[in-house]
């Protein structure tokens, strides 16, 4: 684990600027209806914001394995919980009043 | 500890069957799956109970200083095969299980319909032709039979033991239930999801019957040739006995002798004289007006009583003095 | 690293052995509650996920009630507190102190900012009727009926979200505190990297919280 | 010889003990705590059991048997059995045996205890207002219309779900971070093994019960609607929210308890453990396959058809490892020498109950069996076969174990194997025929039932009467074990583990001189 590795100043002020100007193209992308992708693609707009935030302001590039194993763990059981609450979701084939 | 579990065991195949003969063909096939499971059970059991019994009564310690002697520690073909079993076990039973479950989640096409109304500590039970009954509900035995439930206020669950068969009943969408019986006979229902106090005597009673007889209890309406009040008597048996008493003794809710043209607070500061109409609206919408000193608990009514059922009820609560 | 005692080191406890099993114990031990915190957050976005395919018109009719502009302010001024929260670390690593105690209250502000914002968007709500749960009493045009449950969801996430902010700024006041009184340096910086790394994560729950909750109808 | 300084006299007075950051002390504060609530709850088992005793309504009304079923449940659940092992013998034992001074963070480990104790007390607070009676599961709807108070108990759960996530994560660093030298991960005793699987459990499984709870308290105080039918939400999917965090807790509460079996039938027939890397594997296997079988609870909740097959396949997943467990402790007694002392025949009364709540485990996740027995008391009896029969067992085999460790003195074997003779036996008569019974159809959290299931309840409150007079005397002999029983040497048990080569009870930095580890954890004579 770098212990005291510093990450140069210039490294920092590009990574603003450019979650600065995905943000500018999530919100501009978002006024265009691609209709079911719309959800799609600004979740892959933050999905890329958020890994330049992990990467570089959490330090998470320098750091070993073990910090990207706890993150993914994190994210991977939510997707899961999600992932089988939906499929009971989806397969629900529900009754009707036929009185 | 070996006899206790084989006492048990006999003890417990036998009055299993004895106590809830399957009446439908599912509860048959279900008991049979039933039986190879436990009987997986007792034999994996005994196994490793047989093995830890013999090592330790043959490896006791003889010295104070005596150590093991296993030279092995650990040996992959076993440990290979003592996780591949199990899991070819537990496939079998995950198939067989998965079998059965299909057929139970398909109702014929040509079953009866019954609409089933669970709601705070009764069941309701709705005929095609619009005929109602409480608690006690009759149904044609050779037919497949088909529940279609949904609860008026929490969670219930419709439970029959002797067919082997349970389902949710959930406020807000319709679950159902199938069955075709094969015998005639009176037969237990439960209700086993937790909605509170009556949850324990939440209890309906099938009756079985033949085609013939069922037809005819489906014309015969109940209340011919009655009184208004005597009608109301016969509702109220069935429903509200369990949270109201026909003398001043108050249960969940109030005692109801004498309650015509008593003077009633209500939570929301208001109060009235007690007449027809504040008892039909506190039977059909009962959260309308609360009266001081009881809990807002009471499921509305509408909808699972006829119109000659609510006269009647309130003829009744009029003549009780 | 030799461990040069400089005044702003932080007394070594007496469990661990050295400075560096020090610092990597709280670094995990910050990771693992990062991890909790994406947990909780991650069930309340499972349910609104699955909310809005349950409803999607109710879900539609709701979004148009977001100013997503004061959304898009909102994701700008969290983004600049991240970047000056980062250079705080910066500075302290390269002990300027005066510079890290800048950009720290720089965070601040823009928390400040951030919260006023929100104030901002919920009193305008609030000022035609626009409550969570029973409370919802708008009864304008463009209302749906059902749309209580969105708005309940939306009072819920944002408000966890502006909890957190706060507790965010609560801990960078004690960063600025300690950094005072001279108890942040190069040698003893770790503190500041964990209100960060707590700092971030509360930025990058906003980044998936606003096109979630703003763009997506 | 002097009374040598120990972590036990060497500072005296209350606040020593009450900010103490010492995980030892913190260790017994936590005994305190969960055996006086382990009586409460018991007391509440009683009275249910005394109420079932005949049909009718007897001894308490059908409301107060409703909330002291809803008590039983939540205090043996939050309050005993998920910080039981963890937060008790865990504390204790778990930087003595990796050779460390402490754990990672101890004024974190204190916090953990405070949060319980809050916690605990707020939700007992709700026993002064009018009670809860929605079951320890709190299914909405009913739970956001009954009038009992349900917030004090659901924010107190919430409060106590932070001391288990703080412990874990305590654990995690504490493992990753403080071992001895020379001790890899594959050197690690099998208790330690236990308390990483189950922490991971508590960092991945209890923000989605906080999440749930607040979603709950928000029900009842906003009406949000998310779970109310009448508003649009779904019960359905509260019960998936609520599972997903409680199946893993079940797991929370069996893996220590496995760790601790490991370790008494590695001390009491003195070789080394049968398959060690399999158990090691079975124990990570079981916590992570923990998270994907939450939904054999919903089976007939209104649940998918689709949604039923695939969790009870995944079910039978995790029976396997749990299968290989049980063989691989059976095979360490072969060629053993084994000594039946009192943890010795918890540990074979683990096996014996575990082995019938585990198979029962197999029958209710066939998906068409649970379609029949979910809900009745063959449900009560599988999960009290595999709570008391597993974790109570091990906690009391393990208490037993480490006594002469933690209080320098041995208790009285007579008296230990006496109390385990009435728990095991009144176990058994107890809980046996409630597998009968539910499979004749008796539902759960009746406080009233039908004549003809009578009885087997009387011979079930009769057996409780023999566990609850087993549990007295358990209480009184260790009490008087740890007050007046003889001295203890450092190793009564000639067992391996780092713990047992510091004196008893261990000084206050728990080694003279931090130990170095060459060898496997259980390195016996061959």
């Amino acid at each position: 684990m770098s212990e005291h590795h510093t990450v140069p100043f210039k490294t920092y002020l590009s990574v603003l600027i450019i979650l600065l100007f995905l943000t500018v193209i999530t919100v501009a992308v978002a006024q265009i209806d691609f209709g079911a992708w719309n959800t799609f693609i600004a979740m892959f707009i933050a999905s890329v914001k958020g890994a330049l935030v992990l990467l570089y302001f959490m330090h998470l590039k320098y750091e070993d394995r073990l910090y990207w194993v706890i993150f993914g763990s994190g994210v991977f059981f939510v997707v899961l919980l999600f992932f089988l609450t939906k499929i009971d979701i989806i397969t629900r084939v529900l009754e009707v009043n036929t009185l | 500890m070996i006899p206790l579990l084989f006492f048990s065991l006999k003890g417990y195949a036998q009055t299993s069957t004895e106590k809830l003969p399957p009446v439908t063909d599912y509860a048959e096939k279900l008991d049979t799956l039933y039986h190879f499971l436990v009987g997986i059970s007792v034999v994996s059991c005994i196994l490793v109970i047989v093995a830890f019994a013999y090592f330790s009564i043959r490896y006791r310690r003889k010295s104070e200083k005596e150590q093991g002697s296993a030279k092995v520690s650990h040996n992959t073909l076993l440990e290979f095969i003592w996780s591949f079993i199990p899991l070819v076990i537990f496939a079998v039973a995950f198939v067989w299980g998965w079998i059965l479950y299909y057929d139970f989640k398909r109702p014929p096409e040509n079953s009866l319909e019954i609409h089933v109304y669970g709601q705070m500590w009764n069941w309701t039970f709705v005929y095609k032709n619009g005929k109602k009954t409480t608690n006690e509900f009759y149904v044609p035995s050779h037919k497949p039979v088909k529940l279609i439930m949904t609860s008026k206020d929490v969670l219930h669950s419709f439970f029959i033991p002797t067919f082997r068969i349970k389902q949710d009943v959930v406020p807000g969408i319709y679950t159902s239930l199938w069955f075709k019986a094969n015998r005639k006979g009176k037969f237990q229902v439960f209700c086993t999801e937790f909605c509170g106090t009556g949850h324990a005597n939440m209890l309906a009673r099938m009756h079985v019957v033949s085609l013939k007889e069922w037809e005819d209890w489906l014309a015969h309406d109940p209340y011919k040739g009655l009184s208004l009040a005597e009608i109301g008597k016969k509702a109220f048996q069935g429903r509200c006995t369990v949270c109201h008493t026909t003398t001043k003794e108050k249960r969940i809710g109030p005692g109801l002798s004498g309650l015509m043209g008593a003077k009633r607070e209500f939570t929301n500061g208001k109060s009235l004289m007690v007449d027809e109409n504040y008892l039909r609206e506190s039977i059909l919408n009962p959260s309308e007006k609360i009266v001081v000193g009881f809990p807002n608990q009471m499921t509305p009514f509408a909808g699972t009583l006829s119109e000659e059922e609510l006269s009647g009820l309130i003829e009744y609560i009029k003549t009780l003095k | 690293m030799e461990t040069k005692p400089s005044p702003q080191t932080k007394p070594l406890a007496h469990h661990f052995d050295s400075y560096e099993q020090q610092e990597s114990a709280g670094t995990l031990g910050m990771w693992l509650f990062l991890c909790t915190e994406i947990l909780m957050f991650g069930g309340l976005f499972v349910g609104y996920v699955l909310y809005h395919s349950l409803y999607p018109e109710i879900f539609k009719a709701g979004a148009t009630f977001l100013e997503w502009k004061k959304g898009g302010i909102n994701t700008v001024v969290l983004l600049i507190s991240s970047f000056t929260m980062a250079l705080s670390i910066y500075y302290a690593q390269k002990n300027k102190m005066k510079a890290c105690r800048m950009s720290l209250i720089l965070t601040l502000f823009c928390g400040l900012l951030f919260m006023l914002i929100k104030y901002m968007e919920y009193s305008h709500k609030m000022h035609v009727g626009i409550f969570p749960g029973k409370f919802f009493a708008y009864t304008g045009e463009g209302n749906v009926e059902g749309l209580a449950l969105y708005f309940s969801f939306y009072y819920l996430m944002t408000g966890l979200h502006a909890s957190h902010v706060l507790a965010g700024m609560g801990l960078i006041g004690w960063a600025l505190f300690r950094a005072f009184q001279n108890k942040i340096g190069p040698n003893n910086y770790k503190p500041l990297e964990y209100v960060g790394l707590f700092w971030h994560l509360v930025d990058l729950i906003w980044i998936y919280l606003f096109p979630l909750l703003y763009l997506v109808e | 010889m002097a009374e040598n300084k120990n972590y036990l006299n060497w500072q005296k007075g209350i606040s020593s003990w009450l900010l103490t950051l010492d995980h030892k002390r913190i260790g017994i504060l936590y005994m305190i705590t969960i055996f006086s609530f382990f009586l409460i709850g018991g007391i509440f088992a009683l009275l249910m059991r005394l109420e079932l005793f005949s049909a009718g309504e007897d001894f308490i009304k059908t409301d107060f048997y409703n909330q002291a079923m809803t008590y039983h449940g939540a205090i043996m659940v939050f309050m005993v059995i998920i910080p039981g092992i963890p937060a008790f013998l865990g504390n204790f034992f778990l930087p003595l045996q990796i050779g460390a001074k402490d754990v990672a963070f101890p004024r974190v480990n204190l916090l953990s205890w405070y949060c319980l104790v809050t916690g605990a007390l707020i939700a007992c607070f709700s026993l002064v207002l009018n009670g809860v009676d929605t079951g320890w599961t709190f299914y909405t709807p009913y739970s956001i219309r009954t009038s009992t108070s349900v917030i004090p108990v659901v924010l107190g759960a919430f409060i106590m779900g932070f001391s288990s996530i703080l412990t874990g994560l305590n654990f995690i660093v504490t493992i990753h971070k403080l071992r001895a030298p020379g001790m890899t991960f594959f050197r690690m005793p099998l208790f330690v093994w236990s308390l990483y699987s189950t922490a991971i459990i508590q960092i991945l499984a209890t923000p989605v019960l906080a999440i749930t709870l607040l979603l709950l308290i928000a029900e009842r105080v906003l009406g949000v609607g998310i779970f109310d039918p009448n508003l649009g939400g779904d019960p359905i999917l509260f019960q998936h929210f609520f599972w997903f965090y409680s199946h893993p807790a079940v797991y929370i509460m069996i893996l220590p308890a496995m760790g601790i079996i490991s370790e008494l039938i590695v001390a009491f027939s003195r070789q080394n453990i049968f398959g060690y890397k399999s158990i090691v594997m079975a124990s990570i296997g079981i916590a992570a396959v923990s998270f994907f079988v939450w939904g054999h609870h919903l089976f007939v909740s209104g649940q998918s058809e689709w949604a039923g097959i695939i969790f009870s396949g995944l079910t039978m997943l995790v029976g396997v490892p749990t299968a290989v467990k049980v063989f691989n402790w059976t095979a360490t007694l072969y060629k053993g020498s084994l000594k039946f002392d009192t943890p010795l025949l918890y540990a074979m009364g683990f096996l014996f109950l575990f082995l019938i709540g585990g198979v029962t485990g197999i029958i209710l996740a066939t998906i068409a069996a649970d379609v029949h027995l979910h809900d009745t008391y063959f449900v009560v009896a599988h999960f009290h076969y595999v709570m008391v029969g597993g974790t109570l067992m091990a906690i009391m085999g393990g208490f037993y174990y480490w006594l002469p460790k933690m209080f320098g003195r041995m208790y009285n074997e007579l008296w230990g194997r006496v109390s385990f003779a009435l728990i095991f036996i009144g176990f058994n008569v107890t809980f046996f025929p409630q597998f009968i019974l539910g499979a004749e159809g008796m539902p759960r959290r009746y406080a009233d039932y039908p004549l003809p299931y009578e009885p087997l309840n009387q011979l079930s409150t009769l057996g409780s009467w023999f566990i609850g007079g087993g549990f007295v005397v358990a209480l009184i002999a260790i009490v008087w074990a740890i007050f007046k029983g003889p001295k203890a040497p450092a190793n009564p048990w000639g067992a391996k583990t780092l713990e047992w080569e510091t004196t008893s009870p261990p000084p206050h930095e728990n080694f003279s001189e931090t130990p170095q580890v060459t060898t496997g954890p259980y390195h016996y004579g061959n």
